[in-house]
């Protein structure tokens, strides 16, 4: 039997494993729940470590699986600018290569072999920023942090809100490793602005910065807060409580949105990773697997960079996260986009969905 | 001329005045002692002529030369050599390289970075030679932490000679070496060139008193007195603060 | 033994020496193809941890922070090549005299400072420089790393591509050239002297040697050597990031040189080979804790191996012959 | 005749895998003062580490009041009466003078008062950085240190390096009269035949790490021929 | 005016964080000489004992703290007897490789264990949210760390100062060998000296839960303020540490707030800067 090998080049030590482990189980889980063959090909996994942003290492990583593992497509791509390394050599090898995290939107351009299952930057908080100055707000200050992922989307966010009308009062990036937020709150309580838009990294920083808002009286109630979905992530409400009710974010996946297939995922999900809850890495490496079985199955086995773009290109289907589907033009993903608003339910407060906004690009 | 002189060098520790307008001259080819009690201000001075310390107030003249405000390695390179009281040697070199080290910088050879040493022949050998002249020949390739105290301190002097200087300032040379051997290796000192000045502290009086053509007496920083060996000796003053009574002189 | 035989046979080039670089050059070509990334890879980094040792092995200034040296030179290369100049052993002169002239102005406030502050300050200057090149994003790309690096044939020949023939025979050719020139540096009069200063800088002064400024000339020789590395890196891998220029950059290859041994030049060749091997084929199997093996194997070395790989087997062959 | 307080037998000792003392066998008892003599070289810092367990123990054993304590940690030998005043001086350098002396007291006669009466220059530096003091002064202090361990029996390589005649003077009396009104035992390592020889009651010579002669201090000070072999002294010259 | 007080206030109650995680190797780096880049491990160590106190066994949170000093000075002895000791005198770069070999080892422990995902405890409610003065809100947490942090100062200094102990550990820095031949118990001392300063981290450790959160990174994520903190300060000198983390904290806070373009550039230039003209930081004990 013949084998297709796929290398994941993922962050499976340092500062960014978790989200990379989160990524990885997400992987699992599908060929778990599918089976490791498809179209009479046996498919194997070669997981190679970066360890953080690593774009030379990721290259070399890249050159390796295909010049001494012979894999035929590659996969992971946590962070940007190492996902931005790999399409290089996806381009110079002509291999198949799926982008299951990463959402800065110049990668999609790096390689003509490409398709990304995540999410960008631009398609949440574009699409935010024109939903947020639909609602009626006019002034917003914005906080993000100060590296590509978050200039990406304040960015994004900035020119779509601008766009419909709003103008932004204040602006401040927060550096990356922030141990510390409250010089930045404190600017916004000085400021006092009408609302708050934010991103952070999803991880320690979300509970951290909804925690420095809340100790400084700044919380929806005088306030209007903002921000791509990690902001509100079960760790930070759990930190938060009551504080966090009525914040809204958008969110390309939605762990408690009521949904038949999204529930069964949640549940095989949990079973498989010691109860904890899937998230935007797992979903995207998910729905990364699933693009690649898709893929493969429409091409009867074939493996070939070629054939294997022309199959994804355009193609559509279910997932967890809602409809989901690849742009065929730029090999980007399209997908509805949540809004969602910190509400009790159960006397917890959760994220429950208020709006959406379909086939986003 | 004299070779080295200081003129009244001032200098303080907080409170504690350790050189008290200090003013000593070495004629050429002096064999030129100064003692004095513990913790007098003799090192200090050495430090204040080497560039080790700077004075308050005060100059230092070498040759003529006011070389006060030069850095140490400075005055080193225009002829000022010492010895340390408190071994200050190069633990994991040789004798053999860390004299060799000597010479180049003495020759202004450290400077090149891409002729090996080994074409520099010359200076080892002189710095082989000149290690058997202080009796560590047989000690020149061993590492300098496994010798014996003794041979340490005698490698303190053969560095010092290895700067040829003409103008040697050494501190307790022969403190640690056997008797035998410390009256050996004054000879290697005072066989030294005549155009040599040759200023040591030593609290050995036979030492002192067989080499010193003159000698100071430095109390509390100041100079107490200064004079031929023989004059020192009967000095009532010097033999109540410093000498004490088993000395005959 | 004579003297002057005596120094000498220190300096002498050894038959080994001449069988481990055939090897070098053999076995990676003819043995290990699949390996040339890596192989290449292994080679740049032997470089960058040759300068380090020339700094800290022989002259003594540790430093944490070696890799804004090594950052630099990636980033000049890097930019030269993305602004339309991909010609490499151009960009391998250009990047050694930025970086040397950086160093030299660095350097003057490195041979101030001792211990904790001089540890402190090189960290804090790599630190300085990593955020500079995230600020100035339209240089450097900022922090997605700087795109458009388009390495220029090998003397307009051999093409750089995935297999890595070129990329190794090039970084194998200028690491050789590099060795010899520190070998010569290290076993010269001016060698000796940063070596007496290392071991007692009191003693040197005393002696007439200005020992700044001998430290001022190794940090920029070495600086330089760095930069040729991190050169060769962005040409190689066509990428920099501020990485490059970061702390892990440094304190890895500050294990490798210990690993390997120090003062010596081949240790450092020695540490990056085996460090650089082991990682990958640890972190092959043990995706998540490999970590932990690399603590351990530190711990190991600094513990049972406090001289290096080499100077354990120098103490070996040591025993060897008095047995 | 009191019993031996410090006793070795057929000791070899060393440093690594160099061996420097060989088959030294010898014995103080208490209340005696014994010089230790020899060249450069010969061994006789090793032996004065090695009765207080810094060297690398090979064969043979040594004995305190009887007891074999070859095996026994340098503190804990300390403590149990051995007072070692290293020939190097080695001040504890960040410590004021009067840190260096309160540092390492223990009780006995001796306290920081009584030290400051023998060395009263030390009283005047006594807030001084350890490293801030002259290499005599330096001197005085590590030896005041040991005094004030209150040791049963002193261990002294060469105290008299760097100090002025009269202190040296002063200094012998002292030690003579603590080995004769307080009861200490002493070894003593000197350059200082003469002076050495007038503060002891018996003299050991070592040559290569080898107990070549042993007389009583009396004794060897006439004898010249002896001296003059071992140590290339000319005394009375 | 309140905004001031409440930046100002926010900087200092930083800096106290950063006291407490650093005054530990105030104690062994500055007092032993040993260049102790584990402190950040055992730090973690210490927090994730107060995690899993609170989280599995139901401890009240202050109630964990004596106990991640203890566990932690307790484990940091036996490290320093099997691993520490051997290499006191190897040298700084030594000193460096092995203990961030611990750091190392300590994640993939940590991450075994705990998983990469980052902890925080659960405060109890009168340690929540924030005390308001007049019109100015001051988070409660932060309040008890600046207590916290006044005591751990006078308790030091009362105990380094005015004991012997202190002048121990610095004559058996100075000179093991002699400090040993004149019967002090080095072994003895420097495992204590050892265990103080690591139980400190392990400390701060549980202490900076609330503030920082705690994952397998925590040991690395720290060491860079820390090393700065002590080596601004002057090595060894508690006082010292003590104003430099509450200047760099204001510092750092009121640099963030009024330029919030720099980043953490400014700290760094600060560093360099201080250290260039003052190596020894300020306060140096040696
Ligand atoms: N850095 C310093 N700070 C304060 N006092 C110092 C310093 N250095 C030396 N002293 C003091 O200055 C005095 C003179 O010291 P110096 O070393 O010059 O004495 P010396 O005459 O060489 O004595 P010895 O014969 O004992 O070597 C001593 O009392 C010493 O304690
Ligand atoms: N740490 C060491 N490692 C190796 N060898 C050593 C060490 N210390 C001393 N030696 C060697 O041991 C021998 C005896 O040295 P020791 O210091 O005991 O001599 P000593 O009689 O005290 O001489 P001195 O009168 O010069 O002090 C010497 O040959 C010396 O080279
Ligand atoms: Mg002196
Ligand atoms: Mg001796």
């Amino acid at each position: 039997q013949e084998t297709v090998k796929i290398g994941v080049i993922n962050a499976y030590s340092g500062q960014f494993a978790d989200p990379g482990a989160q990524l990885d189980a997400g992987i699992t889980l599908y060929m778990q729940q599918h089976g490791d063959t498809v179209a009479g090909k046996k498919i194997e996994i070669i997981r190679k470590d970066v360890g953080g942003i690593a774009p030379d290492v990721a290259k070399r990583l890249a050159e390796e699986l295909i010049v001494r593992d012979k894999v035929d497509i590659l996969a992971g791509a946590l962070l940007t600018p190492n996902a931005l390394a790999m399409g290089d050599v996806s381009a110079e090898a002509e291999k198949f290569m799926v982008v299951m995290n990463a959402t800065t939107p110049v990668i999609i351009t790096k390689s003509p072999y490409m398709i990304r299952t995540s999410a960008t930057a631009s398609q949440i908080n574009g699409n935010f920023g024109t939903w947020i100055a639909n609602q009626g707000v006019k002034q917003v200050y914005t906080m993000v942090t100060d590296y590509g992922p978050g200039i990406g989307s304040g960015t994004a966010f900035e020119e779509a809100f601008k766009a419909a009308g709003g103008e932004i009062v204040g602006q401040d990036r927060t550096p990356v490793v922030n141990p510390d937020f409250s010089p930045f709150v404190q600017r916004v309580a000085e400021a006092d602005p009408e609302a708050l838009y934010v991103w952070v990294p999803g991880g320690t920083q979300p509970p951290a910065l909804a925690k420095a808002l809340a100790e400084r009286g700044i919380t929806p109630e005088n306030t209007k807060i903002y921000g791509q979905g990690e902001l509100t992530d079960d760790a930070a409400l759990e930190a938060l409580g009551e504080t966090a009710l009525g914040i809204i974010t958008a969110y390309h996946y939605n762990v408690h949105r009521d949904d038949a297939m999204n529930d069964e995922f949640v549940e095989a999900y949990r079973a498989a990773n010691d109860g904890r809850d899937p998230d935007i890495y797992s979903i995207g490496a998910y729905d990364g697997m699933a693009a690649i079985y898709k893929a493969l199955e429409a091409t009867g086995g074939d493996a070939s960079g070629e054939a294997l773009i022309n199959a994804a290109k355009g193609m559509t289907w279910d997932s967890p996260r809602g409809p989901i589907g690849i742009d065929a033009e730029t090999g980007d993903v399209v997908q509805t986009i949540w809004i969602r608003e910190v509400q009790m339910v159960d006397g917890k407060p959760a994220n429950v969905i208020i709006d959406q906004v379909e086939n986003a690009k | 001329m004299n070779s080295l002189e200081t003129r009244n060098l001032n200098k303080a520790f907080g409170k504690l005045v350790v050189a008290d307008n200090v003013s000593l001259a070495l004629p050429q080819g002096a064999r030129h002692a100064l003692i004095g009690p513990n913790g007098a201000g003799k090192t200090t001075l050495i430090n204040l002529i080497t560039g080790a310390l700077r004075p308050d107030t005060g100059s230092v003249q070498l040759n003529g030369e006011d070389i006060t405000s030069l850095l140490p390695d400075a005055r080193v390179k225009r002829g000022l050599g010492r010895t340390f009281q408190i071994n200050t040697l190069f633990p994991q070199l040789t004798p053999l390289e860390s004299a060799t080290m000597a010479i180049c910088e003495r020759d202004a050879l450290s400077g090149h970075w891409l002729s090996p040493l080994a074409k520099h022949g010359a200076a080892i050998d002189e710095a082989y030679d000149l290690l058997g002249r202080v009796g560590l020949a047989d000690a020149a390739t061993k590492p300098t932490r496994d010798l014996a105290y003794g041979q340490q301190r005698l490698l303190e002097i053969a560095l010092a000679l290895a700067s040829s200087p003409k103008v040697l300032l050494l501190d307790e040379p022969a403190a640690g070496v056997p008797k035998s051997e410390s009256a050996a290796l004054f000879e290697v000192i005072a066989g030294l060139p005549e155009d040599i000045s040759v200023l040591f502290i030593e609290h050995d009086m036979n030492l002192v008193f067989s080499f010193a053509t003159s000698i100071t007496v430095l109390v509390q920083g100041a100079i107490l007195t200064e004079g031929p060996p023989d004059q020192i000796a009967h000095d009532p003053q010097v033999r109540e603060i410093y000498l004490g009574g088993a000395h005959h002189g | 033994m004579d003297p002057k035989s005596w120094i000498r046979a220190k300096a002498r080039i050894s038959p080994y020496e001449a069988i481990f670089w055939i090897a070098a050059a053999v076995i990676p070509f003819v043995f290990f193809e699949n390996y040339l990334s890596l192989a290449a890879s292994v080679a740049v980094t032997a470089l960058f941890c040759i300068s380090l040792d020339m700094i800290l092995g022989y002259a003594g200034i540790i430093s944490l922070g070696h890799a804004a040296f090594f950052g630099i030179g990636a980033y000049t290369a890097g930019i030269l090549s993305a602004r339309g100049w991909g010609e490499p052993i151009s960009g391998l002169l250009l990047a050694a005299a930025v970086t040397a002239a950086v160093g030299y102005i660095v350097s003057f406030m490195i041979v101030r400072v001792q211990h904790l502050a001089l540890l402190m300050i090189t960290l804090g200057l790599s630190f300085l420089l990593a955020e500079l090149a995230i600020s100035f994003d339209q240089f450097t790309g900022g922090s997605d790393g700087l795109q458009g690096i388009d390495t220029w044939k090998l003397l307009g020949i051999w093409k750089f591509s995935l297999w890595g023939h070129t990329a190794y025979a090039y970084a194998l050719a200028t690491l050789f050239v590099l060795f010899l020139l520190a070998r010569r540096i290290v076993h010269s009069p001016f060698g000796l002297t940063l070596e007496a200063i290392r071991e007692n800088p009191v003693r040197t002064t005393a002696l007439g040697a200005p020992n700044h400024a001998h430290l001022r000339k190794i940090f920029t020789i070495a600086a330089a050597f760095a930069g040729v590395a991190g050169a060769l890196l962005a040409q190689i891998s066509e990428t920099v990031s501020p990485e490059a220029l970061g702390f892990q950059r440094s304190a890895e290859i500050a294990v490798m040189l210990i690993l390997g041994g120090t003062g010596r030049l081949y240790g450092a060749i020695l540490g990056a080979i085996i460090f650089m091997i082991a990682r990958d084929q640890i972190s092959g199997f043990y995706l998540q804790y490999w970590y932990f093996w690399i603590g351990l194997i530190l711990i190991l070395v600094v513990l049972f191996l406090p001289r290096g790989i080499l100077g354990g087997l120098e103490r070996l062959a040591r025993l060897g012959r008095r047995a | 005749m009191a019993e031996a307080l410090l006793e070795l037998r057929d000791v070899r000792a060393g440093y690594g895998d160099a061996v420097v003392l060989d088959g030294v066998s010898f014995s103080v008892s208490e209340n005696a003062g014994v010089a230790l003599l020899g060249r450069n070289g010969v061994g006789k810092s090793t032996l004065i580490q090695t009765v207080m367990g810094f060297t690398q123990f090979l064969s043979g054993s040594i004995l305190w009041r009887g007891r074999e304590i070859q095996t026994v940690k340098p503190h804990l030998r300390a403590r149990m009466g051995l007072g070692w005043v290293p020939q190097e001086r080695d001040i504890f350098r960040s410590l004021t003078v009067e840190e260096n002396l309160t540092v390492v007291a223990r009780p006995g006669p001796w306290d920081v008062k009584k030290v400051y009466d023998l060395f009263p220059r030390l009283k005047e530096r006594r807030e001084n950085k350890g490293n801030q003091l002259s290499g005599g002064e330096q001197q005085m202090l590590a030896i005041g240190r040991t005094l004030m361990t209150n040791p049963a029996m002193l261990l002294l390589d060469e105290p008299l390096e760097g100090l002025a005649p009269i202190i040296v003077e002063e200094l012998g009396d002292a030690i003579g009269r603590m080995v004769r009104e307080a009861g200490m035992t002493l070894m003593l390592v000197e350059q200082h035949a003469e002076v050495t020889l007038g503060m002891t009651d018996e003299a050991i010579i070592l040559e290569r790490g080898r107990i070549v002669h042993q007389a009583a201090s009396k004794d060897l000070l006439a004898d010249h021929a002896t001296l003059d072999r071992y140590i290339g002294l000319n005394i009375g010259d | 005016m309140s905004t001031l007080i409440a930046v100002l206030f926010d900087g200092f109650s930083y800096g106290m964080l950063l006291f407490l995680l650093s005054v530990g190797l105030s104690v062994t780096l500055g007092l032993m000489n040993f260049t102790n880049l584990a402190h950040g491990a055992f730090a973690m160590l210490g927090g994730y004992v107060t995690y899993a106190l609170v989280e599995s066994a139901g401890w009240p949170f202050l109630a964990t703290l004596p106990l991640a000093f203890l566990a932690t000075a307790l484990i940091a002895a036996v490290f320093e007897a099997v691993l520490f000791r051997r290499i006191y005198k190897s040298g700084e770069l030594n000193q460096v490789l092995l203990t961030i070999g611990v750091v190392f080892a300590s994640y993939a422990v940590a991450a075994f264990f705990f998983g990469t995902v980052h902890h925080s405890v659960d405060l109890p409610d009168y340690l929540k949210g924030f005390v308001e003065i007049g019109d100015l809100k001051l988070p409660a947490y932060r309040i008890f760390l600046v207590i916290v942090a006044l005591a751990v100062t006078a308790g030091l200094i009362l105990f380094l100062e005015f004991t012997r102990f202190g002048a121990m550990v610095r004559a058996a820095v100075d000179n093991d060998k002699v400090a040993g031949g004149l019967g002090l118990n080095i072994n003895a001392i420097f495992a204590l000296t050892f265990a103080l300063g690591s139980g400190l981290a392990g400390l701060g450790g549980a202490l900076a839960i609330d503030i920082l959160f705690i994952d397998p990174n925590f040991g690395f994520h720290i060491l860079v303020p820390v090393l700065i903190v002590v080596s601004i300060g002057g090595l060894g000198s508690i006082w010292g540490s003590f104003l430099a983390a509450a200047a760099l904290g204001i510092f750092d806070v009121a640099g963030k707030f009024l330029f919030p373009d720099f980043g953490p550039f400014l700290i760094y230039l600060f560093m360099v800067v201080i250290l260039f003209f003052r190596p020894n930081g300020f306060f140096a004990r040696r």
